[in-house]
């Protein structure tokens, strides 16, 4: 144990995304770091959470890490295993699901999200997966947490494709098109990165909450396509305990495809 | 009642013609490559191809030249990355001389499923709360508003989608197609009941008794189906619940092959235009290759549902 | 996670209060009997009482003095004939001195379904195609007409319909409240979907290993449960697919029993308040009473999820 | 055999309904008897017929005669037992059933239907059951037949409350309004009595077809609220054969509890 080497930029994610989930009870799952993030809060931070694949699955207790979003693993020994109708309408538009968990290309300060394309959408330079289920939860998800590695490439001024929306223009006009349209939620809440942690201030902005061991602040603005908000005493991200990383290196990803 | 089974090349000669909307439904699971494969060995050609996740199937089917067109949710390798043959036709850039674009018509997974549900259900739109403040409508102007008979709420609607053919695999079925699944049901009954015909795959042909001791396992009857193929190990490299596993290993390796365009081509020459069907591809890996697939059983156990005369 | 196992006393105690809407839902299988008994005991007062099918349970409860309204689809004693209780409360003639009319909103079958669906789907109106030149929107204004986005047909709508409360009856649950049911599913998962409380009542409480064992079999999960309570024969005189018979019997001397208010009132004194609770009532019929409604077993066979690890 | 006892009423509108399934395949069946009826077809005109409860079963295959709608015994053996939603949705409003057996209260003339009210809506004389599934039956099934007894408070001239909707006010405007509102099906093609088997004319009224045995043509006309249109020459319903009788009497009622 006193040889743990320490946490890589992935592992930092995964445990800080694991922590957001303290107490969470029915989180959407999405393939990759999300899925061992989610897994590891189950193990630690959020022991009674219910985890919920869109391809139908409720309750599931995969016996190894699903490698993709329907894994027979999923299915056998979940609680329920439904069909996307049920799971879209009646648990996540039906408002069951507390966290949703997104990812994307493009994120703007306001938690906007892009997966459809980069460049015009008639001609795109690159065609990305498009929105799958993100869209609706976004919407429908009682609030969202966003896993993302930092780039000035990722983290834009300007969305190409609004996918799935997040705050929209600002906190004021988000939470009126939110009651006035019905949505379910109330939209991101965090963006987890290889660098740091980030909320939603009052104005439905993205802003530094804390800053991974070993990352910088300089780093933090490098990366990030707009002048992102950083309040005066940013604290660090707790750095994973060794139980944290030796669940992620030992049982949820042992051959390191995930978290290298 | 009479018998539907045929070959996967009578099915397809009969129930898939050119010009055709195709829907080879299944959410990662039960994916009928079989189905995919004689399709593109039948050389059908300006399909436009429905499906939530295109997947592997429908880059295939892209890469060999049948289609024009594609309605999906989510285009990619699940856990891998891109589907290669379709962003060549995808990307201005990346587009070969002499091919086109292709058309793309795409919704988020709750809409396709809500297509599927409209056309079966005979419903002109199925409302969804989805797509307010994104821009998928803006490109996608089936995407439309619809006004709430009971106060001044405007929620979202997609039109029902009826494919002229879909074509689902399952785990059994008997000779009338009455088919039974278990594990991810993805939106195969929806499908089913929204199409024009109906053809489905199953790794085993079992005696309607069997249906009929577990009715509510059933997902679809024999009524709405046209053709009942068995074909074993249909959905490789997909899987399928109980009886074998996905090929990961091959969901990477399409990630290289399909990269590049002429060993893209090499490898339908190989492996579709080159068996004569599926069980000629089951016989090219050898029957080793599906033991390694193959999991330890998890039985379901027996539920009673009481013998009442 | 934590039991929600209670005794039916507590369950109805903490989640049914007067004013309240309730639905015990179950399609002539599976209704809740012993649910409905409780409440009368507990003398709860002014409840609106939605049902498709308001069945001798809702007729008891009525005669109880329980209802204010009644949503339904059909009113009868399935099989039998009228629901005379019932009808001394919907039919001016009949009336008892002091009594009032009970309310009646009314739908059809498929109208009740899609309340509930949209209750459950969290829409603001399920669209469907019945009404159509009937007289049912002119007695309901609730039902409604909605124009298509895709053309000019317009079809008709029903609002949705979110309970305060929702009991269903099942074969098994674990003390979470996943359930397994089998046979007819009703609209008892919408039902559920669309409540603010859910009281699950179910023949047998099973390891959730059991459940865990076969998911698709699973239609309600413990998410949605607020309290689950062991009751054997808590559905009699309806049925439970595999376990007993229905009373039917018991549905035909109801149809004598209700014709006159004092032998209906003799009926609630022997049957409900004069016994504590479904034990009480199972031993006051005595146990060779169920036994001749028991079925031999008729079982559905085991399908295999596969142990992928 | 030769001591067979002759056809009771009841017994020849079961007969006469089977032969009106002649080659039908899907068939939704109502309790009482629609239902001996249907099973009677399946034994003899209609051997791939798939019968259809509305509590939600395809492909039933009873091993006794149902009381209920609902009786246990459909289900168990069934092809498929299926959500009412799906019941509802897929099979009746999408399209899939090709005959709904109707019954009611009152008729009229163009087969319009009330199960729902005798008096007014909302103080009634006499408070019937109501639609259930008959008015999207009416709507959706590809065809409707009717059974029901005759007499003047039920083959009126005006009903009290339409329930379900048959040929409306006549032949033209139902086939408009079947058109405009997307109906599944062409509405009532035959109405079954104890005195004789109706069909519908190019006016969309109803018309006598054929004459039970023993019943008389002033029977029909005393038993019917309006002028009921008999054709010249209106030819005898067949007998029931002996082989019909048999299968009512020892397999399908043999208790006698609904064709007695």
């Amino acid at each position: 144990m006193s040889e743990q080497r320490p946490a890589s930029k992935s592992e930092l994610m995964v445990v800080a995304s694991a922590r957001a989930l303290t107490g969470k009870r029915v989180c959407f799952v999405g393939v990759g770091l999300p899925n061992i993030a989610v897994n590891l809060a189950k193990r630690t931070v959020a022991p009674e959470m219910e985890l919920v694949y869109e391809a139908g699955v409720f309750g599931a207790n995969p016996a190894r890490l699903p490698l993709s979003i329907g894994d027979p693993t999923i299915v056998t020994g979940s609680t329920a295993t439904v069909s996307m109708h049920d799971l879209f309408g009646l648990y996540l538009q039906g408002g069951r699901i507390d966290v949703g968990f997104l990812g994307g290309a493009q994120i703007d300060r306001f938690g906007n999200l892009n997966t459809t394309v980069i460049g015009a959408y008639d001609a795109p330079k690159t065609r990305l997966p498009g929105s799958g289920g993100a869209c609706e939860i976004a919407i429908n998800a009682k609030e969202i947490l966003v896993i993302m590695r930092q780039s000035t490439r990722s983290f834009v001024q300007t969305l190409d494709f609004r996918t799935s929306p997040g705050n929209l223009g600002g906190a004021d006009e988000a939470a009126k098109i939110r009651t006035a349209q019905g949505w379910g939620g109330r939209g991101p809440t965090g963006v987890i990165t290889d660098l740091g942690v980030y909320g939603f201030d009052d104005d439905g902005e993205m802003v530094l909450r804390s800053l991974h061991p070993g990352a910088t602040l300089e780093e933090v603005r490098a990366s990030i396509g707009w002048e992102i908000r950083i309040p005066h005493d940013v604290p660090a991200t707790p750095a994973p305990t060794v139980e944290e990383l030796r669940l992620i290196r030992e049982e949820l990803d042992p051959t390191g495809a995930y978290v290298s | 009642m009479s018998s539907k089974l045929v070959s996967m090349r009578e099915a397809i000669a009969a129930h898939v013609h050119d010009g055709d909307t195709v829907a080879i439904e299944g959410f990662t699971h039960c994916i009928s490559f079989a189905a995919g494969h004689e399709i593109i060995r039948q050389k059908r050609r300006n399909l436009t191809l429905a499906r939530m996740t295109p997947d592997l199937i429908y880059d295939q089917m892209v890469a060999a030249g049948c289609a024009k067109k594609l309605i999906f949710s989510w285009l990619g390798n699940p856990g891998v990355g891109s589907l290669h043959a379709i962003r060549r036709r995808t990307e201005p850039a990346a587009l070969a001389a002499g091919e086109s674009l292709l058309e793309i018509e795409e919704y988020s997974h709750h809409g396709m499923v809500g297509r599927y549900v409209a056309g079966a259900h005979r419903l002109p739109f199925y409302p969804l709360r989805s797509y307010s403040e994104s821009d998928l409508p803006k490109v996608n102007p089936l995407i439309r508003k619809v006004a709430s008979p009971y106060g001044g709420e405007e929620i979202w609607a997609v039109p029902p989608l009826n494919p002229d053919v879909t074509i689902i695999h399952a785990q059994r079925a008997d000779a009338e197609g009455n088919v039974q699944m278990w594990g991810l049901l993805g939106c195969q009954k929806e499908a089913a009941f929204a199409a024009r015909r109906v053809i489905v795959v199953v790794e085993e042909i079992v005696p309607t008794s069997v249906i009929r001791s577990d009715p509510n396992r059933t997902i679809i009857p024999g009524l709405i189906v046209d053709a009942v193929v068995c074909e074993p190990y249909g959905a490789h490299p997909s899987y399928v619940q109980g009886d074998y596993d996905r090929d990961n290993a091959f969901y990477r390796e399409w990630d290289v092959i399909s990269r590049d365009a002429a060993a893209t081509e090499a490898w339908l020459q190989e492996w579709v235009y080159g068996v004569e069907d599926r069980a000629a591809y089951v016989a090219k890996f050898g029957a080793d290759y599906f033991t390694q697939l193959t999991p330890p059983p998890a039985p379901s156990g027996s539920v009673d549902y009481g013998d009442y005369r």
